[in-house]
């Protein structure tokens, strides 16, 4: 061993080549995103007169006004928390589904809070909102990871359990303590306007929450990569008994991640009630974040960095449909979930090329195991 | 019998804003169809106007198919269908999104509103380029809960209703009110859904179990289930909601229309096409800035008197529910009704004991 | 009779990920020979084998079985033309019986349902010719060691295998198991069978051969005559080099003063109210090296985990390391004190496959301070620390970005050795820590067990490997059903046959003897 | 009231509802557990369910038959798993992924089908179809109490119960339901016995589509008579939490479908009356597994606390 510069002894090779991982991810998106098109052009041939316009509207359409713009960027922050919450879960191996009831349930603490005068400052009010749901969105989603680390209870079946658990509770609570009686659904008082967070720059509906996601999802990026959590997290995802006979007590671990999805979870509710609406009806049947939040962690491979691309990107695709779908009245409106559907599970599939790079990667060790 | 309520203001002179090429657009933002109970009505009601030759186009937009209600998302409709002007009238409505539509109309204040379904009135009155109806369940309840008490064999009769809410219970508040009085025993079930086709079933065999024999249903695709659960029984009768559920079964399913013996119409399509007649003949401007209820009276309500409902009643019972109809009419009763006569706090208090009355548990 | 049965010729195997662990190999095998087969870790051995076998496909190259080119492409289609394998790893199903993992795949039918009966009658008929003294009814899951193996020899005599490949099937197995396994392959020989066996043993190897086969990554180093080969020339092929075997030579004995790297005080745990630990006490100075021996299920699994604070079941007695009473603390408080672990199963608690090998480095000291800044891990000295300790140990990769499990098992095995020797530990449980590795390896990792016990930690090293334990111990305890049987002070003065009494429960110390054990 | 309630729970009618509702549950819980046997965890349920129960009315609304719409909902069930397996098996792609994907647009796909046949997107209510009828057994029909049970149920019902019974069978008798097994417990053993993992693990599923789509055919062609937006409301995820009940035992499995099911008639009492509020009766199914579900692990976790443990 040389004693000069060892470092780069070990270090990765960067080549451009399909052998390399990160081009040859890329070069896989990029066509699973064309064959997507292709699908989705197929279909819009069969229901649409103009096809060629209808994809065009569908990929470009966002971008035509800045208020289209606008709403993608309005809603896929609270989108994009779900699937950050989901990404903590999965990244440290556990399998709570308890996202969604927590999003429901802290839905009625936000309204709660919004709606009673605690405060008149518009900064203090919707940080007060935030902070009581993310309060209780970090101790109620401990409850699936707790009875698993504990008992072994099976994590998947309390969770989705407690999901339908706590949507009724929360028919319960926001019916016997802060309905109205404006409205014939079961809904929330008006949040006082205090609570209500307005925006940072109003022609892309730019708000706080917006800065919020940043910061919060480089504090998840960092936290994943360079802490110690972090790494406790990616030991017990890959091998949770090595994490224990690493002395990461998986209790703790399991009690903590729950915690952070349930606090993500807490802020996306709040920021989902406090940006785009003003009053709480809380859904009468689960309407499926939890598992539109694992959707995303799962196509984002558990990255902070990609979860939140991917929720702008299928929130901007759902946009486009829904243009298309405005301009176009003769598409039927589920376009939009038929379009996302296909692009997913396109886009998810890894073996795109994989004879090529592999021919490829035969090669090179050949040639190198001669050397 | 109307109930106007003054407008806030003088109605600001509004006139349809699109060009006027002699073609009256109207555009209808319902969450989606299927629902199999009003938006449906609206949808259908919207379908016909198009088919007509009257010069007039309504485009239905689906605008939540997920049902999620978000404000935002409505709004980005309104937007879509109101900034460039390209509709003379806009229509949406019901509680869950009138106040997104009351917003528009303060946003876009040359806009022509339709809300064909109102559950409250603002503290600032109704906006003043917008109509405001409501179909009179309160009313259609009472008629229905004097037709069961009339034909029931066993007295006792049952309602299902999707969810425990106001303006589901708006529908029934006039039920429990008569069966009450004319000591008619009644069930009522919430199952809590409006999809669950098995619990609708399963719920209204409980209550044929029960001895109820004449079963109301106020909710939406679960109540495929109350008819299927009916028509298992010779004895049973099914009364439907919204639409004229016999004739839309006469066909297809003969088994179910023959069980569905008439069905209580929420003519929401009613209000909606008078006022889209009346905005492409010009004169609406009198209707501006009001909220109405529309009854029994100007046939928002009432149930579908159809052959099959003819030929299975006699005429007692028909003379009899004139006779219901035209006290109601006439004012003679006051029909209560949870959702409009109460406000939070005496819904609360009052809510139980009027659906207590004569109910079996 | 030299009848070729099997012939390689130019065996490429290029896994996807572009590790070439085959390289034109040309290789013949004769009908009715027991045939080594030799090579480092990562050498390619399993791969040549899996090729053969039909799991995986040679690059290029042929495999040519019994006159005929074999385009296999399953591991069904080898086993229907007679090939069987037992794999380095089992590949049993634990929640199965003996006989449903023997019959799987090739069931015999009574009508559409599996005729079990006969199915029995077959296996024991089978288990009883080739004297596997089975009660095939068992479950797997409550099955030795050597029975397992036995079980994994029968699904290949069970489906009239003419040619079993044998990797790596000494590695679990006592000295007396391995001897009767070696009748039963020469039995097998007899009757025909041609064996193909591989192991790191090179003791067994010259003891069972006719031929040898060695391979150095991934190429052909030639094969031979087991007669031609001396032990010295056999190893030089291997590694290159000679080996040496004497670990007491390098010995210091430094004085830590009766410091107590560990006791154990009375230790008693119940599973299914039968006792596992049955009142056992003993110490582990400073600078020791404290060997357990026993077979495999006689209570060394529920020791090591009630020491390292892994247990779940509840234990009387005490646990003392260095100094501290530690029966209420997990493991993270335990090795907090002073405790390094090299476990058992390296693949199931040893490493987390899909990490890199940096992560994997690090895992059971990732919170110690020269790694950590005050925030964020300090990324940089991580990376140090694990170059220093690949290129310390000298574990082959490219990177230490490369995830571990594309490691051969010898490498891993050094990962999860260099991990637990930084971590400066007074007391380390070596649990098996030469299982399945390659002589080079062993001979390192042995060398850096003494090198920590001159330095003045205690080790509790637990081996099913006699030769290891005596070779590397300074004093011997022999575990038998959950309790102390002998214990033996000075450990270069038990000879093997000695120790194997205790081990199979035939001799028992009196409690005097053994009360030497805790060292007071 | 109370009396109320406690005769309507030992009422022979509230035993009929039990085996009526616990149909769909049953189905979706060996259509989950036949999955799980090969080492597939399918939660695609709900979404087989729903596209089957559509394509069943569709099919016998074509062919004039039920039987043929069966077959139909049945070959719709297999097209939605082999496009699982394609994906996660062919294409690589993460199978959760898959799964989670096709239940998120299950409902929208459906809809959009059914616009396109029907020009509505509520129900099948305009098209006339053919549906499954109930079956009375002669004699045991006169039997006073077991009558009740055993008689007059619906065609897929008897199904599904004659099912449960060839299905253990299968899995626990005969050669190829071990070497599913065994693809569950020990992939790699499995394929090294000579087993090819893929094509069991592809049969496992496709079982596990036509029992899931039985389930939805139930609803929209026996129990039912028409398709409903919606209407399998939960009862595929039932399925899967029974599954994981379960813990691989099949006739815990059986008996956790059951609870739902009895739980859920449960929940039809209190729906009509003021004992609980409506807001909560829904949950009751969910509160009841939940409860039962922690109580036994807790029950287990100190069992082996107390040096008790289960063999493998
Ligand atoms: N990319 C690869 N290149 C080379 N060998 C591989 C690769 N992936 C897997 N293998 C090896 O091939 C064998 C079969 O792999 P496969 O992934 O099909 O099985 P598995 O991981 O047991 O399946 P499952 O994950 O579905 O249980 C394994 O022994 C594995 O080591
Ligand atoms: N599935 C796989 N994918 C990629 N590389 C692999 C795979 N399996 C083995 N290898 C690599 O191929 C080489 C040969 O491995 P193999 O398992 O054949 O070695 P071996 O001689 O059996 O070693 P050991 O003595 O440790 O068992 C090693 O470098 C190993 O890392
Ligand atoms: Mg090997
Ligand atoms: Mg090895």
């Amino acid at each position: 061993m040389t004693d000069k510069n060892t470092s780069s002894k070990y270090s990765k090779e960067y080549k451009l080549s399909i052998s390399n991982p990160k081009l040859f991810d890329a070069i896989k998106m990029a066509i699973a995103i064309l064959i997507a098109l292709a699908i989705t052009f197929v279909i819009l041939c069969l229901i649409s007169k103009d096809p060629i316009n209808a994809l065009k509207t569908i990929l470009l359409g966002p971008l035509s006004k800045r208020r289209y713009i606008g709403a993608v960027i309005e809603s896929f922050i609270s989108f994009a928390f779900a699937g950050l919450a989901a990404g903590v879960l999965f990244k440290a191996g556990g399998f709570n589904m308890g996202a969604e009831g927590i999003f429901i349930i802290t839905g009625a603490v936000v309204a709660w809070i919004a709606s009673s005068p605690v405060t008149s400052s518009p900064i203090l009010h919707p940080i007060l909102c935030y902070l009581g749901a993310m309060l209780v969105g970090g101790i109620l989603m401990i409850l699936p990871s707790f009875l698993k680390a504990k008992f072994g209870t099976n994590e998947m079946v309390v969770s989705l359990m407690l999901n339908s658990i706590y949507a009724g509770v929360t028919a319960y609570i926001v019916r016997t303590f802060i309905a109205t009686q404006q409205r014939g659904s079961v809904s929330s008082k008006d949040y006082l306007a205090s609570a209500r967070i307005g925006y940072l720059y109003e022609p892309l509906r730019i708000s706080a929450c917006f800065i919020l996601l940043i910061i919060v999802t480089i504090g998840l990026y960092l936290m994943m990569n360079k802490t110690k959590l972090g790494y406790q997290m990616r030991l017990a995802g890959v091998n949770p008994k090595f994490a224990e006979y690493s002395g990461v007590s998986a209790f703790r671990l399991s009690i903590t991640t729950a915690v952070i999805a349930g606090v993500l979870c807490g802020m996306g509710s709040t920021t989902q009630l406090l940006t785009q609406t003003s009053y709480y009806t809380p859904a009468q049947s689960l309407v499926g974040i939890g598992f539109s939040g694992m959707l995303l962690s799962m196509l984002g491979k558990n990255n902070p960095i990609g979860i939140v691309i991917a929720a702008f990107f299928i929130k901007y695709l759902e946009q486009g449909a829904a243009i298309l779908y405005f301009v176009d009245n003769a598409v039927p409106s589920e376009i939009v979930s038929i379009v996302e559907g296909i692009i997913i599970m396109l886009i998810s599939s890894q073996y795109f090329l994989r004879r090529l790079r592999e021919r490829q990667l035969l090669k090179e060790g050949l040639e190198e195991h001669a050397k | 019998k109307k109930e106007e309520t003054p407008a806030a203001d003088t109605p600001a002179e509004t006139t349809p804003a699109a060009e006027d090429d002699g073609v009256t657009k109207v555009a209808v933002l319902i969450p989606h169809r299927g629902d199999q109970s009003y938006f449906d009505t609206i949808a259908g009601a919207a379908d016909e106007v198009n088919a007509a030759d009257n010069n007039i186009t309504v485009d239905v937009f689906e605008c939540d198919p997920n049902g999620e209600k978000a404000e935002a998302n409505w709004m980005n409709w309104f937007d879509n269908v109101c900034e460039d002007h390209q509709y003379d009238l806009v229509v949406c409505g019901n509680g869950d999104y009138e106040d997104f539509l009351y917003k528009a109309c303060e946003k876009y204040p040359d806009q022509l509103f339709f809300n064909y379904d109102y559950d409250y009135i603002p503290e600032s009155g109704i906006p003043a380029n917008c109509y405001s109806t409501k179909c009179n369940t309160a009313e259609l309840g009472y008629l229905v809960g004097a037709l069961s008490a009339s034909i029931t064999k066993t007295g006792t009769v049952g309602v299902v209703v999707g969810m425990d809410t106001q303006s589901m219970n708006q529908f029934i508040s006039g039920y429990c009110q008569i069966l009450t009085a004319n000591d008619v025993k009644y069930v009522v079930s919430y199952p809590g859904s409006f999809s669950d086709t098995a619990l609708g079933k399963e719920v209204t065999d409980a209550m044929i179990a029960k001895g109820a024999d004449v079963i109301w249903q106020v909710a939406g695709g679960l109540g495929n289930g109350v008819i299927d659960a009916c028509s298992a029984h010779d004895d049973v009768w099914c009364i439907g909601v919204d639409q004229d559920q016999y004739m839309q079964f006469k066909d297809t399913n003969p088994e179910w229309a023959n069980t569905i013996l008439t069905s209580a119409l929420k003519n929401t399509g009613v209000p909606l096409k008078a006022f889209i007649q009346m905005v492409a003949d010009g004169n609406y401007q009198d209707k501006l800035g009001k909220a109405e209820m529309w009854g029994i009276a100007l046939d928002g309500v009432g149930l579908a008197e159809n052959d099959f409902y003819m030929a299975n009643t006699d005429e007692a019972t028909r003379a009899k529910l004139a006779e219901v109809l035209a006290s109601v009419v006439n004012g003679e009763v006051k029909v209560i009704d949870c959702l409009t006569d109460w406000n939070a706090d005496e819904y609360a208090a009052q809510w139980p004991t009027l659906l207590a009355g004569n109910r079996v548990e | 009779m030299s009848e070729t049965i099997l012939k390689l010729d130019n065996v490429t195997k290029v896994y996807p990920n572009g590790t070439v662990a085959n390289r034109d190999i040309n290789m013949e095998f004769e009908k009715g020979e027991i045939h080594s087969i030799v090579g480092e870790n990562g050498a390619g051995k399993s791969t040549l084998m899996k090729v053969i076998f039909g799991i995986e496909r040679p690059s290029s190259g042929t495999v040519t079985y019994k006159g005929k080119e074999t385009d296999f492409n399953s591991s069904m289609d080898a086993i229907k033309a007679g090939i069987g394998m037992v794999h380095q790893h089992f590949m049993l199903i634990p929640s199965f019986s003996i006989v449903d993992n023997i019959i799987l795949g090739d069931e015999p039918k009574n009508g559409i349902f599996i005729d079990k009966k006969e199915a029995a009658k077959r296996c024991q008929e089978l288990s009883d010719k080739y004297n596997f003294e089975l009660d095939v009814n068992a479950k797997v899951s409550t099955l030795s060691v050597a029975k397992r193996q036995k079980v994994e020899i029968l699904k290949t005599l069970y489906r009239n295998a003419e040619l079993i490949i044998l990797d790596e099937p000494t590695s679990v197995l006592t000295p007396q198991e391995t001897d009767k396994l070696f009748d039963q392959l020469r039995s097998f020989k007899e009757q025909g069978h041609t064996i193909l066996f591989i192991s790191h043993k090179l003791e067994e190897v010259k003891k069972i051969s006719d031929k040898i086969s060695v391979i150095r990554n991934g190429v052909s180093k030639g094969t031979y005559l087991n007669e031609e080969l001396t032990m010295q020339q056999l190893t030089n092929l291997i590694i290159g080099r000679d080996l040496d075997n004497d670990m007491n030579a390098y010995k210091t004995n430094e004085d830590f003063h009766g410091e107590k790297a560990l006791q154990v005080k009375d230790l008693y745990m119940e599973r299914n109210g039968k006792p596992v630990l049955d009142h056992m006490s003993f110490a582990v100075k400073a600078g020791e090296i404290l060997g357990i021996a026993g077979v495999e299920g006689n209570g060394q699994q529920e020791l090591v985990r009630c020491i390292t604070g892994l247990e779940e079941t509840k234990y009387t007695g005490e646990i003392d390391i260095c100094g501290n009473v530690v029966n209420d603390l997990k493991i993270k408080g335990r090795r907090n004190l002073g405790m390094a672990y090299i476990p058992e199963d390296r693949m199931g608690d040893g490493i987390a496959g899909a990490l890199p090998i940096s992560d994997n480095l690090i895992s059971t000291y990732y919170d110690r301070e020269d790694i950590n800044g005050k925030i964020f891990m300090d990324t940089k000295a991580i990376r140090k620390t694990s170059e220093d300790l690949v290129d310390t140990f000298a574990v082959k990769t490219k990177s230490i970005d490369t995830s571990v499990n594309s490691l051969s098992g010898g490498n891993i095995q050094k990962v999860v050795v260099a991990r637990e020797y930084n971590t400066h530990s007074k007391f380390m449980i070596a649990e098996q820590p030469t299982h399945g590795i390659d002589i080079g390896s062993e001979e390192f990792v042995h060398h850096k067990l003494i090198e920590m016990r001159n330095a003045g930690a205690g080790i509790l090293l637990v081996s099913a490997n006699l030769n290891e334990v005596m070779s590397l111990s300074d004093r011997i305890i022999v575990m038998f059903d959950g309790q102390i049987a002998g214990y033996f002070p000075k450990a270069q003065e038990v000879n093997e046959s000695e120790l194997g009494m205790y081990m199979l429960g035939a001799r028992h110390q009196t409690p005097e003897e053994i009360g030497g054990a805790l060292n007071d | 009231m109370l009396s109320s309630i406690f005769s309507t729970l030992f009422s022979m009618r509230f035993l009929v509802t039990i085996v009526r509702l616990a149909t769909p549950i049953v189905f979706a819980a060996i259509g989950t557990f036949i999955a799980a046997q090969s080492g597939i965890g399918n939660i695609a349920i709900e979404s087989i369910m729903t596209f089957a129960a559509l394509a069943s009315v569709l099919g016998s609304y074509l062919s004039g038959s039920a039987w043929v719409g069966v077959l139909f909902g049945i070959g719709i069930g297999i097209v939605t798993v082999m496009l699982i397996a394609f994906f996660s098996m062919k294409m690589g792609a993460n199978a959760m992924l898959i799964m989670i994907a096709l239940n998120t647009f299950a409902d929208a796909v459906a809809i959009f089908v059914l616009y396109l046949v029907t020009g509505e997107k509520g129900t099948t209510a305009s098209l006339t179809t053919p549906v499954l009828g109930s079956i009375d057994i002669p004699i045991i029909k006169d039997i006073p109490i077991l009558g009740e049970i055993l008689s007059g149920q619906y065609v897929l019902t008897y199904l599904c119960w004659i099912i449960v019974i060839l299905l253990f069978i299968f899995i626990y008798k005969t050669p190829t339901g071990m070497r599913l097994r065994a693809c569950g417990l020990n992939a790699d053993a499995a394929r090294t016995a000579g087993i090819n993992v893929e094509k069991m693990r592809v049969l496992s599923l496709v079982l596990s589509g036509i029992f899931a789509a039985l389930g939805g055919i139930y609803l929209s062609l026996n129990y039912l008579k028409i398709f409903s937006r919606g209407m399998v409301s939960g009862q595929g995820w039932m399925g899967v939490a029974a599954n994981g009940i379960s813990a691989g035992n099949y006739w815990i499995l059986i008996l956790s479908a059951l609870i739902f099911a009895i739980f859920r008639a449960v929940s039809i009492i209190f729906s009509s009356n003021s004992a609980i509020p409506t807001d909560l009766v829904n949950a009751i199914p969910y509160l009841a597994v939940f409860a039962i579900l922690t109580i036994v692990s807790i029950v287990n976790y100190y069992r082996v606390k107390r040096g008790h443990v289960e063999e493998q």
